[in-house]
């Protein structure tokens, strides 16, 4: 066990893999010799030699499509999309051929392909560098959608990612890969060191892909959250003096419905939290499962708190992202209701 | 808006629209084309220096003359067998297509595609690559899965979506998958397989493989965005893979100006990546199977991609949805200068004394025959409108394992 | 009036709006002389000549990122996607570019951009000619989604769109171009010249964005439902025996809330219809914004009948497309519930 | 796997991931490149067709020697007056860049990028194009609205995203938009700009106008595919446009030789579209405008769109989050083989007997004082710290008109 930051322990995931399975590689713009924008893959050039850890052109079409095709040809890629906000160049070949070469082959060729990309908000990187995309990716069967909240969920589902034989979207909150951080950018920065999930395994551990958590256990009313609104959530969760179970997703598809539905069974009341825009966000979905499974358990409405539906404004940032007080709102909210 | 309205000055701007040269009513006009004689391109060693070889892309790598000779150094010397062997799957792709599109026109599938006119430029490389090199065709290279060997039936089964369909009706018709014949799951989406050969060809490098890519697009496909990164990819990692241009002058209604034939040709688009261009009359089979073979050698050899254009013309619909009567004369077909590829094979093996009219007759009766036999066979298993495939297995294969929304969703479907 | 195909009401709605405004031009892949696959653009090129409507080079992002630019300059470009299904590599370019021109450069700079996209199956079009693909516009703020289910409503929200400062995503039933198309393909196919709304005036009219149509009145149950939907939602109102109210959204961003709330709000049931694919459809939106809107008023689980979350298979298609009978029996759900 | 280890045998695929021949650490290495003599390139009519122009991919057109004469055909005949301008508004973009990149340092603002050694390319352009000719930039060409006399400090209000800023703190720093001088809202998303310009052109081509656009883009950012579809688009509409690519050998830590060149260059990108390419020392004030008014003329005859290759090197690194001493060495600057810009220019001059190096010195006095002017003022109304924009402000310009949801949306933020 040693103690790490998220980007040490997803370079700690890659560094595991690329050890012990020799069809696995890695690349992306600047992941070579550089080590990636945010040293995911810092060393692994060095260690493992630049034909499995490389740069690549500024063409996520041409990275995601040529990662395709060596998943079909039998490798194991893992690329780097240096900012999800950069993803769009690559959707057609995710959308159209990773999710929908196994289905359209009768299962005869297949994509064993994990997409990395750094998402979310909270470091002042304006509407190109904060985008939450998870539920443009959500919609797409096929597709599996992964998102860690600390260091050791992110090596354990980002081995998992890597030994699926599905192409999976790896979603990483970059405002916590060196720290924890809950939304109140008032406090002091708060090290990964800190916080018991930064124990993270030198070696090979898993998490299934498509099994939440409960981080907090509650009786007054459910929070749905993943990635960096997981620390959020749990914020506002202590600030409240709100009993609230707190889930943590991990898995968006296929996504941990028994969890899901067993807590706001108990609770009655859920509010759903997430930083992407609201509209059609992966919120709406959460939604309309709670709704449909839990119709008759549910005392109040419920409630989602989210990024509003405008682009990431630069230096309104923080009345952007979705913090503790207007979860506490929300929260209350679905309790007085 | 004033702006838009803008100033019209003398020396205003104006938009170029390209238009072909003739429209339904008009006489074809292939004028003022002028190819280089059969036999008269030099053939570059397959080590030559891609700046060296700029200049292919603006010639035409041509070895059967008009009259069945072949000539000059890019003949492939093949055997009179083999070239029998070609000839025989040319005609069974035009006896396939034909019966196919009349399948299709019957009502028994919704959807057909011929390549009418392009035969040699898949069976060639289907002879000319390896059989465990990987083809990522597009749509109209049904010649490499016959040149190949796949079962005829089996195309059928899938056109008709029936019981045997290898891909349990999922597909829309021709959209063809085989991992056996090397042959990657055709994607509706044009150019898309373009990268994805790269990176196989790639992931075939990094494993210290010998097997190749190729990679099939039309003129009009290559204005995708796939296509430049295709080639980027190719170049910067000096992939093992071939990517074939089909240049058959047409996208649907829209000629190959509107793809950007009307500037330079589609082979010139290599030297911008410093990948070899080479540029071949695609209706002479011997033609192609050499610059095949030529392009397949470099890059056995580490040398890096090669971009080939294959200069045709398609000589039917562009598919069963298409009338292409309403754009372009009726007869422009036949009037293409290069003819027709059967024609020009059978006219060399007939010159060789290998061939003759009679036995050109009998293997174009005994590929319909074929055809047509499978076809029954075909039949009786099913076609599209029987509905063969159970309403379960629409949820088979979207993952490995069947996530429990699916498995909800499979529930309810049936109750 | 004129009784018009929803082809011919599309294809008046160019002609109307080229004919008064000059900086209207069209293109796209086959738009030019030959009309359209769909024949939507047919006769314009002859009529307004070549430089007006003409055809693309097969390059879905060229074509949004050139008429970006020429909105930006100051026209009103109308393009056509071949196939909803080919929007994908344009997608970065909607997204990315349309999408926030306005926000990010304060308003400076507008792109008063229609992209006109065929869209849904019921074609036996397979996989890539059959998709469904509005809640990845509805996701995105900046675009405004549109989708008509009348040959009258089609003309009228096309000139709306067009005459929009904004980018307006006009997906295009194709089901129905020819004719309403009531999901019983065992019945004989009708004509629109059968349907009142195919009355359809020659002249300059327009239907607001923004504003849903009640295209049913009734007191049991609501259906929300767009496109060739509607008409599936009709032939189950008449045929379930339920009195249900059938709403027909016609734009889907923004939404008419005041519609759907008013109608939820006296019939204390809901069922939505969508073709998509069901996980983070643009149902889950609905569903969300009902039980936010309605909680109080909901006398059961709201229900959503959608596609599969499964890529459109071929010779499945009618065990995947959404039909009546699959309606009523969530109809009898929510009335027995 | 036993697919992936794969057979291993003599003749087996490898695969080649270039790297730059020197890392930190290494001594700098631009041995073995040679560039054509300053004044040796012809300079050819604007009306020369396309074909006859390929060779200038691969040359490079030079005005300035190194002891600053100005050689050959392409000598653009400026006056001193107007190369006293222009050496000013390259002295003014360091002053401003050298500046804002400390007070990123300092914490006033969240970022910032230079154009260190790449301020002819937009100077020149920002000169040799008309004023009302639209520009579509990257991030770094902030010499563009230097050289169109855009306000200094309305571009310092934006950096810190203050009251004034007139993109009301929505964007990131640099990413500057102004309708009034030509320049296009920048985008974050590398290459969208590409189409757009060329749409712009088509528009204004349609609508008779005579202004024509012009558009940057990285060699980095040449592997996107808006970069081809763009070629495409100006090729087949002869759209009067110039694509211009900065070639500074870097894309954040990757050499030019991860987007393609080492295969060939930039400029030969344009062949294969039938575009005119020209390469041109971007280091050489003299030789960017000459070919920047070539390429406007030959656009604003109706004769097409240029693709034109700027060959320089970045000075800076990326930007304030980027270190790039940790890939390359950190002379590598000083080493440039073509030297800079500005002293280029300088020595011009003054061999002219137009400037002196006291005078050189007053200039870059003033320039720096004049930023630093500027910047107190910029200040004085506020740094990205203190949050100048109201929360409702937000909501606006989504949508012209605020709908519904975002109405509701901007009163619950309130709340
Ligand atoms: C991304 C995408 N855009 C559009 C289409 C629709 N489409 C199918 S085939 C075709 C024409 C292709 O022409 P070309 O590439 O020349 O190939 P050919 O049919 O001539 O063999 C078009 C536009 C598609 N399938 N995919
Ligand atoms: C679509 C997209 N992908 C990736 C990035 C991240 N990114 C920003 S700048 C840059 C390097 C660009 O290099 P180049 O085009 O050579 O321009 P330069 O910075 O050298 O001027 C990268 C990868 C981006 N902004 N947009
Ligand atoms: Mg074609
Ligand atoms: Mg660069």
């Amino acid at each position: 066990m040693a103690s790490m930051s998220m980007i040490q322990a997803l370079n700690s995931a890659l560094d595991t893999v690329m050890g012990r399975d020799p069809n696995v590689l890695t690349f992306g713009e600047d992941v070579g010799y550089f080590g990636g924008v945010f040293k995911v893959t810092e060393h692994l050039q060095q260690k493992y030699g630049a034909k499995r850890c490389f740069d690549a052109p500024i063409s996520e079409g041409g990275i995601a499509g040529t990662a395709i095709g060596m998943a079909v040809y039998g490798l194991r890629p893992v690329v780097e999309i240096q900012f999800a906000d950069y993803m769009y160049p690559a959707y057609d070949q995710l959308v159209s051929e990773a999710a929908k070469i196994r289905y359209r082959s009768a299962g005869e060729f297949t994509v064993p392909l994990t997409v990395r990309m750094p998402y979310g908000g909270g470091i002042f990187g304006g509407q190109t560098h904060s985008q939450s995309p998870e539920a443009l990716f959500t919609h797409v069967a096929g597709l599996k959608t992964v998102i860690p909240s600390t260091p050791y969920d992110a090596k354990g589902l980002l081995i998992s990612a890597i030994e699926d034989d599905d192409p999976v979207i790896f979603l990483e909150p970059k405002r916590i890969y060196n720290g924890p951080f809950d939304g109140r950018r008032d406090r002091p920065v708060v090290p990964w060191s800190k916080h018991d999930a930064s124990e993270v395994p030198e070696g090979h551990y898993t998490i299934p892909i498509g099994k939440a958590a409960v981080v907090r256990e509650g009786a007054d009313c459910t929070i749905l959250a993943y990635g960096t609104m997981v620390h959020v959530a749990m914020a506002a969760a202590e600030e409240s003096g709100i009993d609230a179970e707190v889930i943590d997703l991990r898995t968006l598809v296929p996504v941990d419905i028994e969890t899901i539905v067993k807590s706001v069974s108990k609770t009655g009341r859920c509010v759903i939290v997430h930083e992407a825009t609201r509209t059609s966000g992966y919120g709406g979905e959460l939604s309309a499962l709670v709704q449909e499974h839990c119709f008759y358990q549910l005392e109040a409405p419920i409630e989602r708190v989210t990024g509003y539906d405008t682009p990431y404004p630069h230096a309104l940032e923080w009345e952007y992202f979705p913090t503790p007080p207007r979860l506490i709102k929300a929260m209350r909210r679905v309790m007085e209701a | 808006m004033d702006q838009a309205s803008g100033p019209r000055r003398s020396n205003a701007l104006s938009l170029h629209v390209p238009a072909p040269r003739a429209r339904p009513g008009d006489k074809p006009d292939f004028s003022g084309w002028s190819f280089p004689e059969p036999g008269a391109t030099p053939k570059p060693d397959i080590d030559a220096p891609a700046f060296e070889l700029r200049d292919y892309a603006y010639g035409l790598i041509r070895v059967l003359d008009m009259e069945g000779n072949a000539l000059g150094p890019w003949a492939p010397h093949l055997s009179p067998d083999f070239m029998r062997r070609a000839l025989n799957h040319m005609l069974l792709t035009r006896a396939f297509d034909e019966r196919m599109h009349r399948a299709q026109r019957q009502g028994k599938t919704s959807f057909y595609m011929q390549s009418l006119g392009e035969e040699a430029i898949s069976v060639a490389a289907g002879m000319a690559l390896s059989p465990d090199d990987m083809c990522f065709p597009s749509y109209r290279q049904q010649g490499l899965l016959i040149a190949r060997d796949y079962p005829l039936i089996d195309m059928m089964h899938q056109i008709y979506s029936n019981a045997r369909d290898p891909l349990k009706g999922r597909q829309l018709p021709i959209m063809y998958s085989s991992k056996q014949a090397g042959f990657f799951t055709i994607s509706g989406n044009l150019a898309t397989q373009l990268p994805q050969a790269v990176g196989w060809a790639m992931a075939s490098a990094y494993s210290g493989d010998v097997r190749i890519a190729a990679a099939w697009v039309g003129d009009g496909a290559t204005a995708e965005g796939d296509f430049h990164s295709a080639l980027t990819f190719a170049a910067v990692y000096r992939a093992p893979v071939i990517i074939n241009v089909t240049n058959n002058q047409w996208a649907i209604s829209s000629f190959q100006g509107i793809a950007g034939g009307e500037n330079t040709t589609f082979a010139a688009r290599g030297i911008g990546y410093g990948v070899p261009p080479l540029r071949v009359d695609g209706n002479d089979f011997l033609a192609v199977y050499a610059v095949t073979q030529w392009a397949a050698e470099r890059a056995r050899a580490n040398l890096g991609p090669t971009l080939i254009e294959h200069f045709s013309y398609r000589g039917g619909p562009h598919s069963t949805s298409d009338d292409p009567a309403r754009y372009r004369p009726a007869d422009e077909y036949s009037c293409w200068p290069l003819g027709d590829p059967i024609a020009r094979l059978k006219q060399h093996l007939i010159s060789l004394g290998e061939w003759s009219e009679e036995q050109h007759r009998a293997a174009q009766e005994e590929a319909a025959e074929t055809v047509r036999a499978t076809g029954r066979e075909a039949e009786k298993v099913g076609t599209l409108a029987e509905g063969a495939h159970a309403r379960a297995s629409m949820f088979d294969d979207v993952y490995k394992d069947v996530p429990w929304h699916l498995r909800q969703q499979r529930d309810e479907s049936g109750s």
